[in-house]
């Protein structure tokens, strides 16, 4: 049986001194973090700054080299991912590693079973299954609804991009973690995930990482800025954006 | 039922065919394609190649002919109610500690893996006496009766065995579309994919081989049967590499494939000596299998599917425009 | 001959198995930078890879510098000329930086290694790392690197920006038209609107597998109506 | 004691030979995730050939480049012929393979019959010396053995890792498509590949003829000895290779000496343990 | 009515090099008797098996229930015959008659009423030697390199049974695993205190023996199996002959057998097979000798085969006739044949092959090695251990 979160617990996530290693070269670095309940947070930085492998770290995809993690007061730094998953922790992929041989359906309806637990029922789910309600309804949120039974291995880029978020809004997150959500969709479906991410209940917790300045900005309340591993400057977006720094490592001359 | 048809032809066969092609062509190929069908569910669903395969189904056989009535002086003898569960239990078990084993492993390393599991079995049942009496093997092993009717005889074996088959067919099928069919399909395209989804990876692949050895098992049991005997040799590199390649010539993407494979390498196996200088038989095989791989990506099964939907007028046809 | 664009291709027409991806694309490349617009879906990476041959159309001509592309194998076309970006970077793990980029290295040519250092200083920084260990947007600068070391006559790039900094994505806006002065052809599919109207001079909008519009990117930038209706652009 | 030493100089010995039978089976399954199935038959070949020139001319290194050469060229055409046609899909390549070690296989008992081979070494490499310290004789030709997998194994290594062609077929192995795109003829450079592993396993053959002696059944056992050295070793992986020939070559002669019965079961036991451990095998990287 | 002769025989993998010449013997004793017994056509029907039980047993049925063969030459090896001899208890009406397999069990124990063996069994085919090595050539004691199966134990037992009785003592048995191919660690192992080393192996793993013995330096004299110094190894290609020389063994196949009926024998091989072996090899000679008996058998009841057979199987049961070893062959009540077995060495002939020669000859060897049956039963079964005399 899962443990049950304690979902009231003022911070939903609690990242202390976290660090992670590759040979001898320090991809994060002493990062702390903490993310309350219903927060919408940025995490903006350089390519290569950390960024991903700090979310690597947090979902479990990768183990720490240092530091501690904490889901809702619980320490889960030892836990395995797919623990975490059940605890109201989701994630998005950069790099969309779905699953090639499934429909739009199959997948969704898997992520739905994975969360709820029902993955190892061993005969096939009838057609007036909850479950394939929840899955429709992603498909819908995510914008492949017209895609429901066309396999993933024949989905364009921006269209597997979508697909990924409607599996991290599977059956009620906690904390969600989207690592460039924007990236690759159409300038027509930007506006739609902001949309979509503003209409998020405002107890999820939201940490992006993008590189899309409109969106990260929009969409957020606090931004950490992340540079060579360590936290470089965190504060409101309007703060981050006055920084020299920031502008210096990661903005560049322009204005995004 | 689409399939109706097709299972009113198969049940007719009795009537139609003599024993020999009953027995050693019908009632062989479907044996041998439920074993097959083992690994082809494996290797569709989970994306892993097991060798391991002819290890399970040996363990479902020598079960049989170790509680059952036979010529060497091993075993003891059980009731048949009780050594075909047992036999059954056994395989499956064999199946799930093979995935165990080698649940960390993908690819062409899964291949590795399988294939060393059931080489050093094979060697283990070739050098071992007590349980496998040795190269040797089992012999004078008899098939159960059942109101005095031997199920070796060939319309009982060929009627038991084409039950079994159907069975299989329409497990495999519900088991793929249930979410732990899904889960094991996914784990076949991203593994790492699939914990994000909250779901643990060892237990579906351990589940996936279980099944594979349930299954082979039953091709087992039936074999040993068929063969009334079961030795090393049943479970060595020949009867491994024979699983492949009938699994490859019937083709991966539709579980049917491991009985079209099944059917063509039993008549490819029988008749190439009847074809060619009696000498020279092995060159023929060789070249009809480097046929069929070369000519069918998908299998015969794939060739077949093609055929039929060329025929079929239909919108797979693309227009052309200029 | 001569007067010939360097890229004409005509009634293109793409199909995956029973569905028509691509409908009579016909488009011309010539000096000025040729950005490519269009929403998820709509045909524009099938577009690159039938340039290169990855994905055989069945009907229409492809012709580089009056050389007809139909029936070459991918190599031939590369050879040709063609450097390629492909979406989604496609960067080969198991070679180092390094490895990339001394595999394309040529004797002689504009772009060499060190010049692709200078450009992309993040690259040198990480040149021992294989291909699947380095961050989206290193791997989007080396698949750019890569596809410049080929010293191309016409540059495909398929979403070059996607995943990279603001900083960098400006960088890369500068090499496009720096690479353009420098008389390379360019064909850039882009999603990031911003991006591709300062890095092209003329843009075609793709919707459902057909070009429906082609006009320079300064128009397209005040043209908010058809940005809303074949971009499906909100104001923003 | 002596016995063990020896036994152990033994296991090294045999490792060496693994090695060499191995090397060509690596380069291509390493380089181009090929499993060459007809690798054996490529072994076996240039075994016979390397009687017939060695026994024509009375130069054992004439044979060995002779039966090297042809197995290069018969390797080529496997490629080039087949499996070239279905690069990428394993496991049709795998069973193509197993298709054209069976019809090889056939017409190698046919032309050379059922009998045993065994090609005569050279003076210096022939009979056998006495080790110093252990004071037992050993033959020659064992020890050189280690000279060959040594110089086999650095030249391997050299060029896989250290060069641009090596560079190049790693590259098209990840993602052949791009590579094309890019320019390379990659066909080609498989083609060459093959060539080079079939030449190594030509080798390989005539020195196994020479060592120990070669029969139909031979293209088998090495087939089998070499992919459990590569997949223990590590896939791609020369180190790896050399590694994965130590534990097979030893686990096999200390099963020779010390527990007969069941020594087999614990070579393959071994492999099983190494895998279940390290699935990438002992130095290959992990996957992706 | 024509009749059909389904021959099985190994002819792929290691091996193909004895199947082959199995089938050549058979086919001989068909042309000698003119392809027709009484006007009756005889057509030869080969099946090939890997030298597995299991496709010994398929290719049977195939013969039988799809061919149609009125009786079966076969097999090579020792556990395809156990295999065959439960097989042909399900095929009453179809007569089995064995090609060179010699498993004892075959016929000692459980025997089949329909099969054959007239070639006699692994052990007769050692007798003699064991009394030779003891008394005449003076070895007191013996070690044994033996691959790890049914047929080299039917041989140790054959060679043992005599050694042993006679004084001499086997301190060590090395047992090594089928298909090994490095005998090296093996050959430092022996005993320095034996005498002489016994070979039972075939085909290349003797070659590859006795090359590593003597360049590993070891001088103990060779005693060889039947298979060792089998003309299908003689053959072989390779500097290794000239180690096997002098050797001595125990075999019913002299190939360089001074006798006239062996020299025609080996004379119309010769002519119809011109890529056989430079003489029979004990296979082609044991199928040879199978084939021959049906023929003679066949010729007695006039072709005729009704009845189930029945007669034709008296015929045989009952057979008398002279083998190209000029000796009476004839069955016990098991139906394995009674043999003269030899002791030979090898030598080396004057076109620089190698042959074997007689030594001594042992007539009229039963299944029993001329012991009391009850007293040989209760020997019990062959296996690693059992005889034993350290
Ligand atoms: N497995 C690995 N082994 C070695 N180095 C790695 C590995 N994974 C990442 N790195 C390095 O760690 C650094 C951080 O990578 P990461 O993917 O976290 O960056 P990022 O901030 O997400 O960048 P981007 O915005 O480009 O996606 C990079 O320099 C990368 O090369
Ligand atoms: N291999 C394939 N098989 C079948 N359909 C495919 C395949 N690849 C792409 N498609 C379909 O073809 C259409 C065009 O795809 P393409 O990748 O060219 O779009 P795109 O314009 O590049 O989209 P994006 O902006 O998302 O990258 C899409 O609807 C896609 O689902
Ligand atoms: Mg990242
Ligand atoms: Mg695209």
């Amino acid at each position: 049986m899962p443990v049950r979160p304690d979902h009231t617990h003022p911070n939903a996530l609690e990242v202390r001194g976290i660090g992670r290693r590759f040979g001898g070269f320090w991809a994060v670095q002493d990062v702390s973090l903490t993310v309350r309940p219903g927060e919408r947070r940025a995490i903006l930085g350089p390519n290569g700054a950390g960024k991903t492998s700090l979310f690597n770290v947090l979902t479990g995809d990768l183990a720490p080299s240092a530091g501690t993690i904490c889901l809702f007061g619980q320490d889960v730094t030892r836990t395995p991912i797919h623990k975490r998953i059940r605890r109201g922790l989701r994630r998005t992929y950069q790099h969309a590693h779905l699953f090639d041989g499934l429909t739009v359906r199959d997948t969704l309806l898997l992520a739905v079973a994975g969360v709820q637990g029902s993955w190892a029922q061993i005969w096939p789910v009838r057609q007036s299954d909850a479950r394939r309600a929840e899955a429709e309804r992603l498909a819908e949120v995510a914008g492949v609804e017209g895609l429901l039974d066309r396999e993933v291995a024949n989905l364009s880029h921006g269209q597997r991009r979508q697909l990924e978020i409607g599996i991290a809004l599977a059956e009620n997150p906690q904390i969600l973690l989207l690592d460039e959500p924007a990236a690759g969709l159409s300038p027509a479906e930007r506006p739609k995930l902001s949309a979509l991410l503003k209409a998020l209940p405002t107890d999820v917790a939201v940490v992006l990482i993008e590189h899309d300045m409109e969106i990260a900005l929009q969409t957020s309340e606090s931004v950490s800025v992340l540079y060579n591993g360590r936290m470089l400057a965190e504060g409101t977006p309007e703060a981050i954006m006055q920084n020299e720094k920031v502008h210096q490592v990661y903005i560049g001359g322009a204005h995004g | 039922m689409k399939y109706a048809p097709l299972l009113i032809g198969l049940l007719s066969l009795p009537f139609l065919l003599n024993d020999f092609w009953l027995t050693q062509v019908a009632t062989r190929a479907l044996i041998l394609g439920i074993t097959a069908l083992s690994l082809s569910f494996l290797a569709t669903y989970l994306g892993v190649v097991s060798f391991a395969q002819a290890m399970m189904a040996g363990v479902g056989g020598y079960t049989i002919a170790f509680f059952g009535p036979n010529t060497v002086e091993v075993g003891r003898e059980l009731p048949f109610w009780l050594s075909i569960p047992l036999a059954l239990a056994l395989a499956t078990l064999t199946g799930a500690l093979t995935g165990l084993i080698a649940r960390r492993s993908r690819g062409i390393y899964a291949i590795m893996i399988t294939l060393a599991i059931g080489v050093a079995f094979f060697y283990f049942t070739r050098q071992n006496y007590s349980l496998f009496n040795g190269w040797t093997g089992f012999s004078g092993v008899r098939a159960p009766e059942v109101m005095g009717i031997s199920l070796r005889a060939p319309a009982p074996l060929y009627l038991t065995s084409l039950a079994v088959s159907v069975m299989a067919l329409a497990l495999v099928a519900g088991f793929v579309r249930a979410p732990l069919g899904l889960t094991i399909q996914a784990l076949r395209d991203s593994p790492g994919r699939v914990r994000a989804l909250g779901i643990p990876t060892t237990l579906p692949i351990v589940a996936a081989f279980a099944f594979s050895g349930f299954l082979a098992g039953a091709g087992g049991i039936l074999n040993v049967w068929y063969n009334e005997r079961i030795s090393s040799f049943s479970v060595g590199l020949g009867p491994i590499i024979d699983i492949l390649i009938i699994c490859v010539i019937g083709g991966l993407r539709h579980p049917a494939g491991a009985f079209i494979g099944a059917i063509a390498f039993v008549l490819l196996e029988t008749f190439a000596v009847d074809l060619i200088d009696r000498d020279r038989f092995n060159t023929l095989i060789g070249l009809v299998l480097l046929a069929i791989v070369m000519l069918a990506p998908h299998g015969l099964q794939g060739l077949a599917a093609g055929l039929v939907s060329r025929l079929r007028p239909g919108p797979a046809t693309a227009k052309t425009t200029t | 001959m001569a007067s010939d664009p360097l890229l004409r291709i005509t009634g293109l027409n793409l199909s995956y198995g029973s569905s028509h991806v691509l409908h009579d694309v016909t488009l011309d490349v010539d000096a000025r930078p040729l950005g490519i617009l269009g929403r998820n879906g709509m045909g524009k990476t099938s577009l690159c890879n039938a340039i290169l041959g990855l994905a055989p159309h069945f009907s229409g001509s492809i012709r580089l510098g009056g050389i007809e592309l139909t029936g070459l194998t991918p190599e031939r076309r590369a050879r040709l000329g063609i450097g390629y970006v492909p979406q989604g970077r496609r960067i080969f793990r198991s070679l180092s930086v390094e490895e990339h980029l001394a595999i394309m290295a040529q004797k002689d040519g504009d772009w060499n290694v060190e010049r692709v250092y200078e450009t992309f200083p993040r690259l040198k920084e990480r040149r021992r790392n294989l291909g699947d260990r380095l961050s989206g947007g290193e791997q989007q600068m080396l698949a750019i690197a890569r596809a410049l070391l080929l010293n191309p006559r016409l540059l495909v790039l398929d979403e070059p920006t996607e995943g990279l900094a603001p900083a960098i994505v400006s960088d890369v806006v500068a090499l496009v038209r720096q690479v353009a002065r420098e008389g390379i052809a360019v064909l850039m599919v882009e999603q990031n609107l911003h991006a591709a109207l300062s890095a092209v001079e003329d843009v075609a909008i793709m919707v459902g597998g057909q070009i429906v519009e082609r006009m320079p990117a300064r128009a397209l930038a005040e043209d908010t109506a058809t940005q809303k209706r074949h971009l499906a652009l909100e104001l923003a | 004691m002596t016995l063990f030493f020896i036994v152990t100089l033994n296991g090294l010995t045999l490792a060496a030979l693994y090695f060499l039978a191995a090397s060509g089976f690596s380069l291509i399954f390493g380089l181009m995730r090929t499993i060459n199935m007809a690798h054996g038959a490529l072994l076996l070949l240039g075994g016979y050939v390397g009687f017939s020139v060695t026994e024509a001319t009375g130069l054992w290194g004439l044979g060995v480049l002779g039966g090297g050469l042809v197995a290069a060229f018969a390797g080529a055409l496997v490629q080039f012929g087949v499996l070239g046609w279905m690069q990428g899909d394993e496991l049709r390549q795998t069973l193509a393979s197993i298709a054209i070690s069976i019809i090889m296989a056939d017409l190698m008992l046919w032309y050379w019959g059922g009998i045993t081979y065994q090609v005569e070494l050279p003076e210096m490499l022939a009979g056998g010396q006495r080790l110093p310290l252990l004071g037992v004789g050993y033959a020659s030709i064992r020890l050189a053995l280690m000279g060959f997998a040594l110089v086999t194994g650095v030249a391997l290594w050299l060029l896989i890792q250290k060069t641009r062609f090596g560079a190049v077929i790693r590259a098209g192995v990840d993602d052949q498509a791009m590579l094309r795109a890019l320019g390379f003829p990659i066909e080609r450079i498989f083609i060459g590949v093959f060539a080079l592993g079939g030449m190594l396993a030509g080798m390989a053959g005539v020195v196994a003829a020479s060592a120990l002696s070669i029969a139909p059944g031979t293209d088998l056992q090495f087939l089998l000895s070499s992919l459990v050295v590569v997949i223990v070793g590590g896939m791609g992986s020369v180190g790896g290779a050399a590694l994965g020939a130590l534990l097979v070559g030893l686990a096999e002669q200390y099963g020779l000496a010390y527990a007969p019965t069941y020594g087999a079961v614990f070579t393959f036991a071994i492999m099983v343990l190494v895998l279940a451990v390290r699935p990438q095998g002992l130095m290959g990287k992990a996957e992706a | 009515e024509d009749i059909k002769i389904g021959v099985i025989s190994v002819l792929e993998g290691a091996f193909a090099g004895p199947g082959m010449d199995g089938v050549r013997g058979a086919k001989l004793a068909v042309m000698e008797a003119g392809g027709e017994v009484n006007g009756n056509e005889i057509e030869v029907i080969t099946m090939s098996s890997d030298a597995s039980p299991d496709s010994a047993v398929n290719a049977a049925r195939k013969l039988i229930e799809q061919d149609g063969v009125d009786f079966i030459v076969g097999p090579l090896s020792g556990s395809e015959g156990l295999a065959l001899r439960d097989l042909s208890k399900s095929y009453p009406e179809v007569t089995f008659l064995n090609g060179s397999s010699a498993s004892q069990d075959t016929t000692l124990r459980d025997a089949s009423a329909n099969f054959f063996r007239f070639g006699g069994d692994g052990a007769q085919w050692m007798v003699g030697v064991g009394d030779y090595a003891y008394n005449e050539l003076g070895y007191e004691s013996v070690a044994i390199v033996a691959e790890d199966y049914s047929f080299p134990y039917t041989q140790v037992l054959g060679f043992m049974a005599e050694y042993c009785e006679a004084g001499g003592r086997v301190p060590e048995k090395f047992w090594t695993p089928i298909g090994n191919k490095d005998y090296s660690s093996v050959v430092y192992s022996i005993p320095q205190d034996v005498d002489a080393i016994f070979v039972v192996l075939g085909g290349a793993d003797a070659v590859n023996f006795l090359t590593q013995y003597a360049q590993a330096g070891g001088d103990k004299p060779i005693i060889g199996s039947s298979v060792t110094i089998d003309q299908s190894v003689l053959d072989s290609h390779g500097p290794f002959k000239n180690l096997l020389i002098g050797a001595p063994s125990g075999t019913p196949t002299v190939s360089n057998f001074d006798g006239a009926e062996w020299k025609a024998f080996t004379a119309s091989y010769n002519e119809a097979f011109p890529d056989g072996f430079s003489a029979p090899s004990i296979f082609g000679h044991h199928y040879y000798m199978s084939a021959k008996a049906a023929m003679l058998a066949l010729e007695e009841v006039g072709g005729d085969l009704s009845d189930g057979q029945e007669a034709f199987r008296e015929a045989l049961a009952k057979l008398e006739f002279t083998t190209p070893t000029g000796g009476t062959m004839r069955l016990d009540e098991n139906r394995n044949g009674i043999v003269d077995n030899f002791v030979t060495e090898v030598f080396e002939r004057e076109d620089g092959t190698l042959g074997n020669r007689v030594v001594k000859v042992v007539r009229d060897v039963d299944q029993y090695l001329g012991m009391d049956k009850e007293e040989f039963l209760a020997m019990g079964p062959v296996s690693r251990d059992n005889p034993s005399c350290p």
